[in-house]
C-alpha cells in the first residue's frame, strides 16, 4: 500500500517536473515564434529558465503582508492542482496523475482557484495598477468562464460522464471519434475561451503594459515572481493537456501530447500577434456575444 | 489689408505696423487693450488661430515685451501682436477665455518671467520646474552658468573653453593678432 | 523590508507630512552579504543573462531604445528586454540629460528596483553634462546621485554602441564587480545629500522600498 | 459603430471630484510608464473605468533651451536647435536656419532648397513611422511596431549617409545645407522609398482593416471642427477634421510650390480617423520624396557664403518662421537685438497644444485603457512642450 501510494507520488513529481520544463520550452519557443512573425530573432528557448534563476537569485524583497505572499502561493497551487488531477497521456502510468480521483468539476475548480489566489495577493499590494488589473482579471475571467462552461458541459453531456480519464478513452480510435469531430461547435467556443484564459492579444488587457502595467503582479518581485514565472509554466502546460484531453482526443505518448499541445497553444500565438487588444468591457460584452451562443449551440447538438 | 490697419489703429490705438514679410505683419497695441484688441481679431478680423504667445525680456529699457501670433487661414496671414508692459509691476489681462489653450502659455510666462495674468486657470501651479527657488529664470538677469555652477557638481576634468575662444584659435587663428 | 538583520538608525523622512510619516520605512537601505563563490558565480551568470531594462525613458536617449527593442537590432537576442515595473527589473537605463524633476522619480525609481541593480547611463550630458553644461535645470554628472556601472558616450548613442555597452554590463556582471546596491546602501549618506543638495522641495521618503 | 455616428464630445468644464469622499482614485499614468509618450506624466482621476479628470504634467525634459540660445551665438546654437524635438530635429534646423537667413538676408542656393526639402519630407516619413508604431503599440498590437519601427531605421540609414548622424543630423545649417548628396545616394533613397511602401501595405491591412483596432480607435477622442481655432490645432489632428490646413501648401516654403501634392482631409477626427490620415501622409511622403528625387538639381552650390560665424552680427528685427511638421506647425520666433545672440528663440512646438490643454479635455470621460492610445492619437513629442 505505502509502496504503490509513494509510487504514485513519485510518478507525480516526475511527471509535474516534465510538465514543467515543457512549459517552459513552450513559452521560449512561442516568444521564438512570435519574433518571426515581427522579424526579429527572438530571445533564446532557453531564457524563461534564465529569467527564473535571475528572478530567485534577486538579494532583497519586500512584502506587503502575509497575504501577499500567498498570492503566488495559492496560484502556484491552482496551477499544480490543475495539472494534477488530469491524465497527461493516456494510458501511461507515469503520467497519469492523479485523474482517477477527482473529475472535471474539480479541474475547473483548480482553474479558477488560482486566479481568486493572485487577486487577493496582488490587491494586498496596495499599488492602484494591481487592484485595477485583479479587477479586470476577475470581470473577464468571469466572461470567458460562460462559453468554457458551455462547451465542457456539451463534453459532459456527449460523454455522459465528467471523468476526464472516460472522457479520453471514449475518443479513441482515430480522428473522427475525437470531440472536435463529433462536436466542432462546442469546440470552437471552447478555443475561443481559451484565448481569453491564456491572455494573449486580444484579451490581455489585464496584464497590459501600456494601460496599467501589468496588473495584478504590479508589485511582485524577487522569488514571488519566479515562482509566478514557473506557474505560468505549469498552468499553461495544464491547461493544454486539459484541451487536449477534452477535446483533442488525449494523447497516448509523449511525442503526441507535445505535438498536439504545441498545435492547440500555437492558435493563441498566431492570433495574439495579428490583432491588437480589446478593452475589458469589450471583451466581456464579446465574450457574452457569439462564443456563448455558439456555446449554447454545442449543448444543443450534445443533447440531440 | 488697409482697412484692418485702420479699424485697428481707429479700435484700439494700434500702431507701428510693419510688413516683416510677405504673410506676416507685426503690430503694437497698449496693454490696456490688448484682449480687447485680441478679441476684435479673432471674432471680426478672421485671425482665429492663436499658433503661440510669448514674452521677450527688455532689460535695458525696463519693460518685457508681450508677443501674440495670430493667423488668419483664409487669408493666409499670420500677425505678431505685441504689448509692453512694466517689468517691476508685470500684470496683464488673461485670454484663457478667448483660447482655450492659452492658459498653458500664461502659466509658462508666470513661471519663466513672473508675468502674472490674474484668472487664468492653475496659473500659479508649477509648470516645468519642480522645487524651483530661484528668479523667474529667463528674465535676463538671471544667470544661468553660475546657477549651474553653484548647484551641480562637475566632474574633474572636463576643461570648459568657450566654444568661440576655441573656434578663434583653432579656426581663424589669423584673428587673434 | 523583509531582512532581519541590524539595521542602522532610521531615517527621519523630514520631507514628508507628519501625518504620512508613518506610512513609509524609515530603515536605510543595507548592505548584502555575497553567497559562496560557486553559487554567487552562477547566480552572476544568470543575472547576467537576463537583464530586465526598466521602462522608463528619462531622457532622449530613449528614442534610440525603441530601435533596440525592434527587429533591427533585436536586444532580445541577448536576454535583454524591457520591464514596466521597477519592482521587476535588474537594469536602470538613465536616457540621456536628467532634469531635476526626473532625477526625483530617478533616485524614487532606482530605490524601488529590487537587488542587484544596474545603472547604464547614456549619452555625454549624464557624464558630464555635455551640450547642456550650463543649463539651470540639469545636472551635470549622474553618477552623484545614484550610482553607475556603465557609461555609454556619445549625443546620442547608437544601438550599437548600446549593445556593446549591455555586453560590458554583462562582463561587470558575471566578474561579480556589478555591486551598484551595495555601493549605495555604502555611501548613502553622501548620495542622500548630493540629492537632496539638487531637489529643493523634498518631500518624498528618505528611502522608497 | 455607433460611437462614429454620434460622436462623444467630452465636457468643457472640468470636473471637481471630492476626492476624499472615497469614490474617486487618483492615478498617475507616468512618467515611469511604458504607455506615456516620452517623458511627462498625466495624473487621472478615475471613477470605476473611466477618467473624470486628467491634468497633463510636464517638465521632466525641461533643459531650458531658449535660456541656453540666449547665451551662445548664433552659429553656435546650431547644434542646440535639433536637440529640441528629438524624432524629427530637422524641422528645428531648419526653422532656425530660415529665421537666420531672413533676419540677415542670406538668399540659399537652389539646390540647398531642395536638399532641404528632401530632407523635411524624410523625417516626416521617419516621425510617421515610429509613430504608427506607437499607436499600434498603445492598442496593444507589438508587431506593427516591430515592423515600422525598423522600416524607419532604414530611414534613418539614409540619414547617415546623407549627413552623418541617425538621430540628430545637423544638416540643414544657416546659409544652405552642410553636404552634397552622395554618389548613388538617391538610387538608395528611392530603393528604401520602395520597401517601406511595401511595408506600410502590410501595415494598412494588418491594422486598419483590423475589427479590434476599429473598435478600439473608432469614436475615442473626437475633435469637433469648431474646436480647432479654439485649441490652436493644427496638423493632421485639425486636417482629420475636415480643414483643408497644411503649410506646406498655405506658406509656401523650400520647394513645396513646385512639388504636386494635395493636403489630405478626413471628416471625423477621432483616433481612428487620424491614424487612417497619417497613414495616407505616408504614402504621400513617399510620394514627395520620389518627386524631390527626380527634380533635384545634379549641379550648384549648395552653401551659401556666410560670414565669419564668430562676429555675426544679425541686423535687429525679429520674425516667425513656421514649417508643417509631422505633428502641425512647428515655428521657431527669432528676435534679434542686432548682437550676436540672439535676444529671444521662442519654439512653438505643436505638441504644446495638443498634449497639455487638448489632452486634458479630450481625456475626460475615456476609458482608463484608451488614455494611452488617445494620447498618441494626438502625437505629441513631450521635449517640444518643455523645451
Amino acid at each position: 500500500m505505502i509502496t504503490a501510494i509513494l509510487t504514485r507520488v513519485g510518478y507525480a513529481l516526475v511527471s509535474l517536473f516534465v510538465i514543467t520544463n515543457y512549459g517552459l520550452l513552450l513559452i521560449g519557443s512561442m516568444a521564438r515564434i512570435s519574433a518571426k512573425v515581427q522579424g526579429r530573432v527572438g530571445q533564446p528557448v532557453w531564457q524563461p529558465y534564465l529569467d527564473i534563476i535571475k528572478s530567485t537569485a534577486k538579494r532583497n524583497s519586500i512584502s506587503h503582508g502575509v497575504m501577499f505572499y500567498l498570492g503566488p502561493v495559492f496560484r502556484l497551487a491552482g496551477g499544480v492542482g490543475t495539472y494534477l488531477f488530469i491524465p497527461a497521456v493516456f494510458g501511461s502510468a507515469l503520467f497519469r496523475n492523479f485523474s482517477d480521483s477527482g473529475d472535471l468539476l474539480l479541474v475547473m475548480y483548480f482553474i479558477f482557484f488560482g486566479q481568486l489566489g493572485m487577486a487577493l495577493g496582488a490587491s494586498e499590494g496596495g499599488h492602484p495598477y494591481s487592484a485595477i488589473g485583479v479587477s479586470r482579471g476577475l470581470a473577464q475571467m468571469t466572461a470567458f468562464e460562460v462559453p468554457f462552461a458551455l462547451s465542457v458541459i456539451a463534453v459532459a453531456i456527449q460523454y455522459k460522464t465528467l471523468d476526464i480519464t472516460a472522457i479520453v478513452a471514449a475518443q479513441q480510435g482515430g480522428f473522427l471519434h475525437w470531440t472536435v469531430a463529433t462536436n466542432p461547435v462546442a469546440v470552437v467556443a471552447a478555443l475561443i475561451a481559451f484565448l481569453g484564459m491564456s491572455m494573449h492579444n486580444p484579451f490581455s488587457v489585464v496584464i497590459a503594459p501600456q494601460e496599467i502595467p501589468i496588473g495584478p503582479p504590479t508589485e511582485y518581485q524577487s522569488n514571488l515572481l519566479g515562482m509566478l514565472q514557473t506557474n505560468r509554466a505549469i498552468f499553461n502546460g495544464a491547461k493544454l493537456v486539459l484541451y487536449m484531453n477534452l477535446f483533442f482526443g488525449g494523447a497516448t505518448s509523449l511525442p503526441v501530447m507535445v505535438i498536439k499541445t504545441f498545435l492547440i497553444y500555437f492558435i493563441n500565438v498566431f492570433v495574439g500577434q495579428a490583432f491588437p487588444r480589446l478593452r475589458v468591457d469589450q471583451s466581456i460584452r464579446f465574450f457574452l456575444g457569439a462564443p456563448t451562443v455558439i456555446g449554447v449551440a454545442g449543448v444543443i447538438i450534445a443533447l440531440l | 489689408m488697409k482697412e484692418l490697419i485702420t479699424s485697428l489703429a481707429n479700435r484700439y490705438g494700434v500702431r507701428d505696423w510693419k510688413d516683416l514679410k510677405a504673410g506676416q505683419a507685426a503690430c503694437f497695441v497698449d496693454s490696456g487693450r490688448l484682449r480687447d484688441c485680441l478679441r476684435w481679431l479673432r471674432d471680426e478680423a478672421g485671425y482665429a488661430h492663436l499658433s503661440f504667445a510669448t514674452a521677450i525680456d527688455q532689460l535695458e529699457r525696463g519693460v518685457f515685451t508681450l508677443t501674440y501670433a495670430l493667423r488668419n487661414h483664409e487669408r493666409g496671414h499670420s500677425l505678431l501682436v505685441h504689448s509692453e508692459i512694466d517689468r517691476t509691476r508685470p500684470v496683464v489681462d488673461s485670454i484663457h477665455r478667448l483660447w482655450a489653450q492659452a492658459w498653458t502659455y500664461q502659466r509658462e510666462m508666470k513661471e519663466w518671467y513672473g508675468i502674472d495674468f490674474p484668472g487664468s486657470p492653475r496659473v500659479d501651479e508649477e509648470f516645468v520646474l519642480e522645487g524651483w527657488q530661484g528668479p523667474p529664470m529667463m528674465r535676463r538677469d538671471f544667470d544661468s552658468l553660475a546657477y549651474s555652477d553653484a548647484t551641480y557638481a562637475e566632474r574633474p576634468g572636463r576643461a570648459s573653453s568657450d566654444p568661440a575662444e576655441h573656434m578663434k584659435r583653432e579656426l581663424y587663428p589669423e584673428e587673434q593678432a | 523590508m523583509s531582512d532581519k538583520h541590524s539595521i542602522p538608525g532610521p531615517l527621519a523622512n523630514e520631507g514628508l507630512p507628519l501625518a504620512e510619516r508613518g506610512l513609509f520605512c524609515d530603515a536605510p537601505p543595507r548592505q548584502y552579504q555575497r553567497a559562496n563563490k560557486i553559487t554567487e558565480a552562477f547566480w552572476n551568470w544568470a543575472r547576467a543573462q537576463s537583464l530586465w531594462i526598466l521602462g522608463f525613458g528619462t531622457g532622449c536617449g530613449a528614442i534610440e531604445l525603441r530601435p533596440l527593442m525592434t527587429s533591427r537590432f533585436d536586444m532580445y537576442r541577448y536576454g535583454i528586454q524591457p520591464r514596466p515595473t521597477p519592482r521587476q527589473s535588474s537594469v536602470f537605463v538613465i536616457g540621456g540629460y536628467a532634469s531635476v524633476k526626473t532625477l526625483k522619480r530617478i533616485v524614487r525609481s532606482y530605490e524601488q528596483m529590487m537587488g542587484p541593480k544596474f545603472v547604464v547611463a547614456l549619452g555625454s550630458c549624464t557624464i558630464n553634462g555635455g551640450m547642456y553644461w550650463d543649463s539651470y535645470n540639469t545636472i551635470k554628472r549622474i553618477d552623484q546621485y545614484i550610482p553607475v556601472d556603465v557609461y555609454i558616450a556619445g549625443c546620442m548613442p547608437r544601438p550599437e554602441a548600446l549593445l556593446a555597452g549591455f555586453q560590458e554590463l554583462k562582463r561587470i556582471i558575471r566578474a561579480g564587480r556589478g555591486e551598484g546596491q551595495n555601493e549605495y546602501a555604502r555611501k548613502f549618506e553622501w548620495y542622500k545629500a548630493n540629492q537632496k543638495q539638487v531637489i529643493k522641495d523634498w518631500n518624498m521618503p528618505d528611502y522608497n522600498w | 459603430m455607433s460611437r462614429a455616428k454620434a460622436p462623444y464630445i467630452a465636457p468643457a468644464e472640468r470636473a471637481a471630484p471630492d476626492l476624499d469622499s472615497g469614490k474617486y482614485l487618483v492615478m498617475w499614468q507616468g512618467p515611469n510608464h511604458p504607455g506615456i509618450t516620452g517623458n511627462m506624466s498625466l495624473r487621472l482621476v478615475i471613477e470605476g473605468d473611466s477618467v473624470v479628470d486628467c491634468e497633463t504634467h510636464v517638465g521632466y525634459l525641461h533643459r531650458g533651451f531658449e535660456k541656453l540660445m540666449e547665451r551662445r551665438l548664433w552659429m553656435q546654437n546650431f547644434p542646440l536647435v535639433c536637440r529640441i524635438a528629438v524624432p524629427e530635429p530637422d524641422f528645428n534646423e531648419y526653422c532656425y536656419a530660415a529665421a537666420l537667413e531672413e533676419l540677415a538676408g542670406i538668399e540659399v542656393p537652389d539646390k540647398a532648397v531642395w536638399l532641404r526639402t528632401l530632407s523635411l519630407e524624410m523625417i516626416r516619413l521617419a516621425s510617421f513611422l515610429m509613430w504608427i508604431g506607437g499607436q499600434a503599440g498603445a492598442f496593444g498590437h507589438g508587431t506593427i511596431a516591430q515592423w515600422s519601427v525598423t522600416m524607419r531605421d532604414y530611414v534613418l540609414d539614409l540619414f547617415e549617409e546623407l549627413t552623418g548622424g541617425r538621430i540628430y543630423h545637423m544638416y540643414i545649417i544657416p546659409g544652405g545645407v552642410r553636404g552634397d548628396v552622395p554618389a548613388g545616394f538617391l538610387r538608395r533613397v528611392l530603393e528604401t522609398m520602395d520597401t517601406v511602401r511595401k511595408n506600410l501595405d502590410d501595415i494598412e491591412l494588418v491594422m486598419f482593416h483590423n475589427v479590434v483596432y476599429k473598435m478600439r480607435a473608432q469614436g475615442l477622442g473626437y475633435i469637433p471642427p469648431d474646436w480647432v481655432d479654439q485649441y490652436g490645432i493644427t496638423g493632421p489632428n485639425a486636417r482629420a477634421a475636415g480643414l483643408p490646413r497644411d503649410l506646406r501648401k498655405d506658406l509656401g516654403y523650400l520647394a513645396y510650390p513646385r512639388l504636386s501634392f494635395e493636403p489630405i482631409v478626413g471628416t471625423v477626427s477621432d483616433a481612428f480617423e487620424r491614424s487612417r490620415l497619417r497613414l495616407l501622409e505616408m504614402y504621400q511622403s513617399i510620394d514627395l520624396i520620389r518627386q524631390i528625387v527626380d527634380m533635384l538639381p545634379a549641379r550648384g552650390a549648395f552653401r551659401a557664403k556666410l560670414p565669419n560665424p564668430l562676429h555675426w552680427k544679425i541686423p535687429a528685427g525679429e520674425t516667425y518662421v513656421a514649417a508643417e511638421c509631422t505633428r502641425g506647425e512647428y515655428g521657431f520666433y527669432v528676435v534679434s537685438d542686432g548682437g550676436d545672440k540672439p535676444r529671444r528663440v521662442a519654439v512653438r512646438g505643436p505638441s504644446y497644444t495638443h498634449g497639455v490643454a487638448l489632452m486634458e479635455r479630450l481625456a475626460r470621460g475615456v476609458n482608463i485603457a484608451d488614455v494611452a492610445g488617445l494620447m498618441v492619437s494626438l502625437h505629441t513629442y513631450p521635449p517640444e512642450i518643455e523645451r
